[in-house]
């Protein structure tokens, strides 16, 4: 605008609005405005960073043990022995814990988890739902050491009195407690992606003669496939990650195994044992832990990448 | 800024100095502040050898590599024996044939050639069943379990796999408690706590061929062995400039008795601890083991020996 | 339509009403296995370990003494804990949604940060004890203090921040933005004016979650190295003498309800395991009490805006 | 309101002493008025004077929602039931009327699936009935030649106009007696508009249509009875020429001379 | 388009030439046309022509989502400022013309604030000042007297066409030198519309006015000057009487009496 601009109305002239100091704010506006965005900018970086500090810390640590450990025997070894005299490194133990302890809690979670969703978000009134969604979601905010006694004092026992056979510390009662955490992270998320289904493809399907039962299975789960797709790789991701109900109630005995019915060992279950014992910092055992937190992440790491793929592939064309 | 007194290490020795804190803080009325860690002794050497700690609990002594890390950090120690602690073997109480248990059965079980071989009870001794063998014993990281394969199959950290570890003694009452083929081992507290779950074992002392059950009158008599051993503190030398931790060290071991069997370990003879005391006053710095455990050993003799650093 | 059709659609209908009915009971069911076990699993503890909540309880310090022992130190603990956790967490994650929402461009950088945070959402929050310790406790020398601890939970909760904030951005209707900007304000204007007062409510919700979430982490303080008997409480914030404020605290040693809690339950006298009872029972009650706010203040401030 | 009398005889439908609520709002206030069959029948008036609501309760839409209530009477001919009978299942209902909604919403589904819908709903599976059915239907709302080589393709990725079109295929596929259009073109452009308003001019010999529109041109070019409605309540009833070259009413005549709206 | 070079003297605003890109799609095709100072000019045209574009183009609105493209020129007089250019801060744009939107979406504060807020953006402090620009601003908007007890009251629980005439309030304070109108009734009840249309028709003594609308009875009512466009295009402009009672083109006449759109 240029100088000799008219001012604008008469009690404008006392207002700072005159159109040079506008001029004048708008450079030392602009300054600030990047400034503040430089500094909103770097808080969203860390996030990266946290990324970049873990697999730089677990990459590190976990190279000083492969100058002891050849890689080949860390992915092949069928034994799990790091902290004993005769060392084995068969990373394939713990994986075979974290794999059937997480297949027992999906087998639970997932389908319950759905269920309830559809049911939440078709079935159920508005009142049972704002009543009921709460309630699930206490479920996961329960501390789960509270969840490994009670794998271990009651579930276990209880399973024991249907199933004799059944050792005093399994995966699978592990894994079934652990499902029932998981639930609400299944069952909330996709609850969101049903919600979020237009009411109009609803009203859609109604409008056909469908009932409540046809509009969920063949228009509200179909359109939110990614949504689901999404709340189940958050609930992989949990039960891959869970440490103190295995800890607790799997009975944390390297074993390579696929049988739920027996004790096993996790990556995690290892790592919490080995935090909250002996080992000197530094050794060849402490750095497994490094390497098995590695395992992890890059475990997790493949789930929400797939996930992402997922999102993208089948975003919601409503 | 009120002193404060760090300790950390061994889990085992934790219920005994956790006592003494406790009392200690409440003679001196809180103006002096003490913590107690659990980092596992190794854990506690880690630290204690970067001069972050006061002293450091540990159940079993230095170890060559702890000590070059000290002596590489300039820190000097001074060892002193706390207490026992007996390991106790245990088994299910519906367990009905197994009267006593050598060392030598003791190493057919957890030796690591047992692994996924030996199953069943009569893979042992022929007396026994043909029923399932379920082990259960302290995690692969702890000085419990360093000092039992070392005292078993003789040399330490040598074992079977594949057994259920657990650090929570608790998840290994229960275990053994709900399984009749079970044996398991951890500390003497936990036995006499769950004295209605479990049975003991009583185990056979290899040099008087007697089976003897444990209990604080064999475990002080030396009639317990090979499972029972003494327990230490390590105190850093310089600390002990510091009022605070030589009046806590002193409080430890003239208290040491009463706690020690109030949190149900075994404590040393009075003897014992006196000349420990004499030696924290003289201040003896270096250990009086060689950079290695030993099974076996007297407490009393220990105190005599001149520790070297 | 005739009468025949009529009757054919009937049964159809029928039919299909029966499988909603059985879908319907399948759901409830479904349901009552979480909402049952949950009442199980607080009854069990609250039976356990209600005799022993009373004053002395919350005002004990930890003890050998299963009877006098008490959750001072606990409770304090986290409470301080949870205090560096949310100034940690909040300001980065709401400036990091408020990035991502109202200033990214769309490019592989965005990309990349979007993805990270989902991801690290999934990251097994025993991978953050790892981080913690080598990063927190060793190369910045906090040791296993307040701060270490606080920070540690901080950046496990920052993606759940992150995702709250930006979901409760994203619910701001673009009417509301352009009427801003349509006044002339800038971004940032815009952001302190509208986008963070608006969605401050589901900000608020998200941060309640993940700190509930926090409260009752083990796995991560344990492997900083924080299982610590402490009997004692860290210094006071303030100080006598000028400035009166003394950030000391965080530098100290702690413990929390959990730890305190895990501590308990590897105790050989049945006495503890009530303790523990006790305490996990009441460490239940507050991440209910923290989710019961979060639901009212979802409700409460939902419903004071209108667009 | 004699008109409404005089051509009973050859309704499809009746609307009669209707009253609607939402909640408490009174959004519909004793209508009465004939649906003739294979006619075209054009709701108009200014927005929330409750054509929607009117035209959603023939569908027994408002059952989705709580807190709706329905008073009076929906008679559908030639078997006299009460559509809003609450011993009448919605989902019949439904069955027998097939709505056309403002904004095209086909199901995230191939064109096949979204046009197959209804009878899969009814249990169909035999794929040859369904094949023909859906041919049949894609013709009537002349969108087959545009898409038969490409059935599989999802919905979604025809023009506006032709997933309108293909909504009709949709609701055409089952044979309904009546088909509901609420605005059906107010979310498309004038090409998309006049292909569509071609088609529901075509579709009366074969079904009775009741269509909500705020385009008066468009009811007048469409349409063979108008209703304007007011507040809730029915103005004005009759045949289009009449109602656009002479309304009876004041009220009537102001708004579709502009003077108001 | 011999009217816009006529009356270049007296315009506000001019727009030259101007093409507007949404990412590929081409949505504004040529414009030129000139705003008359302290007039109303309206915008009308089938959905989807373009009408809401070109309005946005007035304040850079389209800076707020990437991909879109301006092209050409929009001048602004006295001083020729082409409001287009990037050297030109869309923000500076922004403080000299003002918008009322479609659907009233006053911010979720209170009256006072709602009002006060284009000069809080200015940074203006004092009490004193803002007290009366805001008093200023409610009473040229025909609001004052009816909140001027409840200032403190959330906007939103003003009813519809309270609520937009307190956007224009908003608009309003910061004595813009245009306001725009995108479709400022549409969302509004018929008593509502009528007090905007008349709050319109005063308002143009003091400001200049662009308002798009779909209504053409309201185009015809409260517009001075009228541009009807078409796909992206501008088909006629002129003065209002003389664009509705003897258009130049067939497509403005045929728009016009309805025959089409
Ligand atoms: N779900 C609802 N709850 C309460 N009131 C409603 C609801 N839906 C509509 N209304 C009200 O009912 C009245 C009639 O609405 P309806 O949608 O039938 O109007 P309409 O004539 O279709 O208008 P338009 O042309 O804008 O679509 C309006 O006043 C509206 O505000
Ligand atoms: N963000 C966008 N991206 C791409 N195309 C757009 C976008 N917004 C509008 N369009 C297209 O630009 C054209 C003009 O849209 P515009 O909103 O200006 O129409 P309008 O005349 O205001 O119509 P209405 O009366 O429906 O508001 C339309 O074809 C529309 O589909
Ligand atoms: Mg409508
Ligand atoms: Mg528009
Ligand atoms: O903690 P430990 O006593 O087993 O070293």
């Amino acid at each position: 605008m240029s100088a000799n601009a008219p001012p604008m109305s008469a009690p404008l002239s006392s207002a700072p609005d005159t159109v040079s100091d506008r001029l004048r704010k708008r450079a030392s506006r602009h300054v600030k405005e990047r400034v503040i965005e430089f500094i909103l900018f770097s808080a969203a970086s860390i996030s990266v960073l946290t990324t970049a500090a873990i697999v730089y810390i677990l990459i590190s640590e976990s190279l000083t043990l492969f100058e002891h450990v050849s890689l080949w025997d860390f992915l092949t070894d069928t034994q799990w022995t790091p902290l004993f005299d005769d060392a084995h490194y068969g990373i394939m133990v713990l994986l075979s814990g974290t794999l059937t302890s997480s297949f027992v809690a999906l087998a639970v979670a997932l389908p319950l988890g759905t269920i309830i969703a559809i049911w939440l978000s078709e079935f159920a009134s508005f009142r049972t739902r704002e009543f009921a969604k709460p309630v699930l979601e206490l479920l996961g905010g329960v501390p789960t050491i509270i969840y490994g006694y009670f794998a271990l004092m009651v579930v276990t026992p209880a399973l024991q009195a249907i199933w004799p056979d059944l050792p005093g510390f399994s995966l699978l009662s592990a894994g079934l407690v652990m499902g029932i955490m998981i639930i609400p992270y299944v069952s909330s998320l996709s609850e969101d992606a049903m919600r979020a289904v237009p009411m109009s493809l609803r009203e859609g399907s109604y409008a056909m003669g469908a009932t409540r039962l046809q509009t969920a299975l063949r228009t509200v789960v179909p359109a939110a496939t990614s949504g689901i797709a999404s709340a189940y790789i958050l609930g992989i991701s949990r039960a891959v990650g869970e440490t103190m109900i295995l800890a607790v109630a799997a009975g944390m005995q390297p074993n390579l195994t696929f049988n739920p019915a027996e004790p096993g060992a996790t990556i995690t279950s290892y790592i919490v044992q080995v935090a909250l014992g002996d080992l000197p910092h530094g050794s060849v055992g402490y750095q497994t832990i490094f390497a098995a937190g590695l395992t992890l992440m890059l475990m997790t790491l493949c789930f929400n990448l797939l996930g992402y793929y997922l999102r993208k592939r089948f975003r919601e064309v409503y | 800024n009120q002193p404060l007194v760090k300790i950390d290490g061994s889990s085992t020795v934790f219920p005994i100095t956790e006592a003494v804190a406790e009392e200690f803080q409440k003679a001196k009325k809180g103006s002096v502040r003490v913590t107690v860690g659990i980092s596992g002794t190794g854990g506690g050497f880690k630290k204690f050898c970067r001069g972050e700690t006061d002293i450091s609990n540990a159940s079993r002594p230095i170890l060559d590599k702890e000590m070059a890390d000290c002596k590489a950090a300039g820190i000097k120690y001074i060892e002193l024996p706390v207490a026992f602690d007996a390991l106790t073997l245990v088994m299910n109480p519906k367990n009905a044939f197994l009267k006593q248990v050598t060392v030598a059965e003791l190493k057919t079980m957890w030796e690591p050639a047992a692994q996924g071989k030996v199953l069943k009870w009569n893979q042992i001794n022929a007396a026994w069943p043909d029923t399932g063998l379920k082990l259960f014993g302290p995690g692969a990281d702890s000085g419990t379990f360093d000092y039992f394969t070392e005292a078993v199959v003789g040399k330490a950290k040598s074992s079977r796999g594949d057994f259920t570890a657990s650090e929570d003694d608790n998840v290994l009452v229960q275990g053994v408690s709900r399984d009749a083929g079970a044996l398991g081992y951890f500390g003497f507290a936990y036995y006499l706590e769950n004295k209605d779950k479990l049975k003991a074992v009583p185990v056979v002392n290899p040099k008087t061929g007697k089976a003897v059950e444990p209990s604080l009158e064999a475990v002080i008599s030396g009639d317990y062995q090979p499972l029972s051993r003494p327990i230490f503190i390590y105190v850093n030398a310089a600390s002990v400039d510091k009022p605070e931790v030589k009046e806590f060290v002193e409080f430890y071991l003239k208290n040491g008795a009463a706690l020690t069997k109030e949190v149900k370990y075994v404590p040393l003879t009075d003897a014992d601890y006196k000349h420990a005391l004499d030696n924290f006053s003289k201040k003896k710095t270096g250990t009086a083991f060689g950079g290695h455990s030993e099974v076996g050993v007297k407490v009393s003799d220990l105190l005599k020996r001149d520790p070297k650093e | 339509m005739n009468q025949q059709d009529l009757q054919a659609i009937r049964a159809i209908i029928t039919r299909h009403k029966r499988w909603d009915m059985l879908f319907g009971l399948l759901g409830l069911l479904a349901l009552m296995v979480g909402v049952l076990t949950l009442t199980v699993l607080f009854a069990d503890m609250a039976i356990k370990g209600a005799a022993r909540i009373d004053y002395d309880f919350l005002t004990n310090f930890p003890s050998r003494r299963a009877g006098s022992a008490g959750i001072l130190s606990a409770w304090v603990g986290t409470i301080l804990v949870m205090l560096v956790t949310a100034f940690s967490a909040v300001p980065l994650g709401v400036a990091a949604g408020v990035y991502l929402e109202e200033y990214a461009p769309k490019n592989w950088m965005t990309d990349i940060i979007e993805i990270n945070v989902t991801n690290l959402a999934g990251v097994p929050s025993i991978v953050y004890g790892l981080l913690a310790l080598g990063l927190f406790v060793y190369k910045f020398g906090f040791g296993q203090s307040i701060l270490s601890a606080g920070l540690t939970l901080g950046l496990l909760i920052l993606p759940v921040v992150i995702v709250a904030t930006r979901e409760s951005i994203r619910a701001i209707p673009q009417m509301v933005r352009e009427g801003a900007y349509a006044c002339g304000a800038t971004t940032w204007q815009t952001v302190r004016d509208h986008i963070v007062p608006y969605s401050s409510a589901g900000i608020l919700t998200g941060v309640i979650i993940g700190m509930a979430r926090a409260i009752g982490e083990t796995a991560p303080i344990i492997t900083i190295g924080a299982l610590t008997f402490i009997a004692f409480l860290p210094p006071a914030p303030y100080t006598e003498v000028f400035p009166f404020i003394s950030f000391e605290w965080l530098t100290a040693p702690f413990t929390v309800m959990p730890i305190q809690m895990f501590n308990w339950t590897s105790r050989p006298e049945a006495a503890f395991q009530v303790n523990a009872a006790a305490a996990g029972f009441l460490l239940v009650l507050m991440t209910l009490c923290m989710n019961g706010a979060a639901i009212w203040l979802r409700y409460r401030l939902r419903r004071n805006i209108k667009w | 309101m004699t008109i409404a009398t005089d051509v009973r005889t050859q309704a499809k439908a009746e609307v009669q002493n209707l009253n609607f609520h939402y909640g408490a709002f009174h959004a519909l206030k004793g209508i009465n008025m004939p649906v003739h069959e294979k006619k075209v029948t054009a709701l108009i008036g200014p927005s929330g004077c409750g054509k929607s609501t009117l035209l959603r309760c023939f569908n027994r839409m408002h059952d989705l929602y709580p807190g709706n209530r329905y008073d009076g009477k929906i008679l559908l001919h030639p078997d006299n039931t009460n559509l809003l009978d609450e011993q009448v299942d919605p989902i019949e209902v439904r069955m027998r009327i097939s709505m056309v909604f403002q904004k095209p919403n086909p199901f995230p589904k191939s064109i096949y699936e979204n046009v197959a819908y209804g009878l899969r709903v009814r249990g169909e599976k035999r794929r040859s009935v369904i094949d023909e059915r859906v041919e049949q239907a894609l013709r009537g709302a002349a969108l087959w030649d545009e898409v038969k080589h490409r059935l599989n393709e999802l919905g979604a990725n025809l023009s506006g106009g032709q997933q309108q079109r293909l909504c009709i295929a949709r609701a055409l596929a089952t044979d309904p007696e009546i088909i509901l259009f609420d605005e059906p073109t107010s979310a498309l452009d004038p090409i998309a508009t006049a292909s569509i308003e071609e088609l529901v001019t075509e579709l009366k010999d074969k079904v009775t249509i009741l269509i909500v529109t705020h385009n008066m041109q468009q009811a007048a070019r469409v349409s063979d009875y108008t209703a304007y409605m007011y507040m809730g309540e029915l103005v004005e009833f009759g045949l289009t020429d009449q109602i656009f070259i002479k309304p009876q009413k004041k009220e009537t005549e102001d708004y579709i001379t502009g003077r108001f709206g």
